[in-house]
């Protein structure tokens, strides 16, 4: 990356931020999208089987842990790569 | 749609900006709600033109299970993030 | 959604029209690509036979009447959970 | 590419905004039809980095066809369109 | 496509630059993300054995290969697109 | 991330858009990531809500030869580039 001065670090910051709440967004619609394809098949009736929702919960909660420990193991990936990068 | 903004007195182009997002997610919950329901309930040897009655019972119940999903969803979001059980992503 | 004052709506109409152009194309290619991949298998000419030609117009016909149907639920259930947003 | 555009005296911004999309339509369909002839046509045991003549003559015919769908969902829509039969999106 | 002006053509030469930088990026990122998933399967160690490093670069020539063919055929196909729809 | 960049005088807003693009990169390699190892790893039952000690083996090892490909396809393109086998898709 090139050097960004204060200024365009400011201006940077703010589209990081703007890009995090989409990110959030886009995170948990694709939950809701991920847990309906893997939780929800019966359409016999309007509403979610009791089934249907404790497989939804288990489904985000475990969907987030993963996402955090992949999160966590790519941090520690990408600053060896960055290491290894200024080697050269 | 979900409550989202903040900020005391917000700036236009950050008000635009949150509009802009809400906008978009609307707009991607209901691209994916098609997706989910079509894989979900439409014939794909497409015989006919028309949406039949089954499928379109179907549709009707596939959108309100969609929605409450949606509902679970955050309130479960909300329960892990109470309970501290899950730090945030970033 | 923080409130818009007339200017600030006025810019929202254009980025929505905007999208809309944008969702209309990518409503068009989804089409094309949807249909083609259910419709057409057939690799031993390089023209469309009768038969998947048939099959593409009751794909896009069937898909476009599809989502109509799910925006009208969308819309009624989406009204929905706003009464029940402003009763809380 | 489809003779999109219209009003009367657009502006600089609309023009650039109309180019844009357009741009971003044949792209996106670029890519779509990457990656719908990829699955129909190339083998993926990758024995080899080559594309071999079976799957060059298969992407040949592949890439023709997309565009005859593209154009054939094109007609279909109009005829939709004027036939009242479907109301439009929104 | 309405004509753009000198000006106009300058600014969309812009848009068009940085598109193909993110065009690039994309393409690089889907590349792994393709060869990863046809390749990688075997979770066993923390390193990529020699059979899926081997399957990996074949899968990425030929994803290449596979795309500068159909961008070939593509522009080939768009051009008499626009001949024929300039004759009606 | 791979060091991209390069007219010796760019202007504040192609910086700003650099390093935008490489945000999104960055991102976009996180969110494939994300899929894939969820894919490769996480069991679709859901018993439970806890990612349990096999999965997470799964997990740091998926994210570890995931890296490991980005690197061998970056590799692998130079040299193609470099042999000239490849001309570039534009």
């Amino acid at each position: 990356m090139d050097q960004l001065n204060v200024k365009e670090q400011q201006e940077f910051q703010q589209i990081v931020e703007q890009k995090q709440m989409k990110d959030f967004m886009r995170l948990y619609s694709n939950l809701v999208s991920r847990c309906f394809e893997d939780c929800v098949n019966d359409f016999t009736s309007a509403n979610l089987t009791t089934k249907e929702s404790g497989c939804i919960s288990k489904c985000s909660e475990k969907f987030l842990k993963h996402s955090e420990r992949v999160g966590q193991r790519f941090q520690e990936q990408n600053a060896l790569l960055m290491q290894n990068l200024q080697k050269q | 749609m979900f409550g989202l903004g903040g900020a005391p007195q917000p700036s236009s182009q950050q008000k635009l900006s949150a509009a802009e997002a809400e906008l978009d997610m609307v707009t991607g919950m209901f691209n994916q709600l098609v997706e989910q329901c079509h894989s979900k309930c439409i014939n794909k040897d497409y015989y006919e033109g028309d949406v039949n009655k089954a499928e379109a019972l179907c549709l009707d119940r596939c959108v309100s299970k969609y929605f409450e999903t949606n509902v679970k969803v955050g309130e479960d979001m909300q329960k892990l993030g109470q309970s501290g059980q899950f730090m945030g992503r970033k």
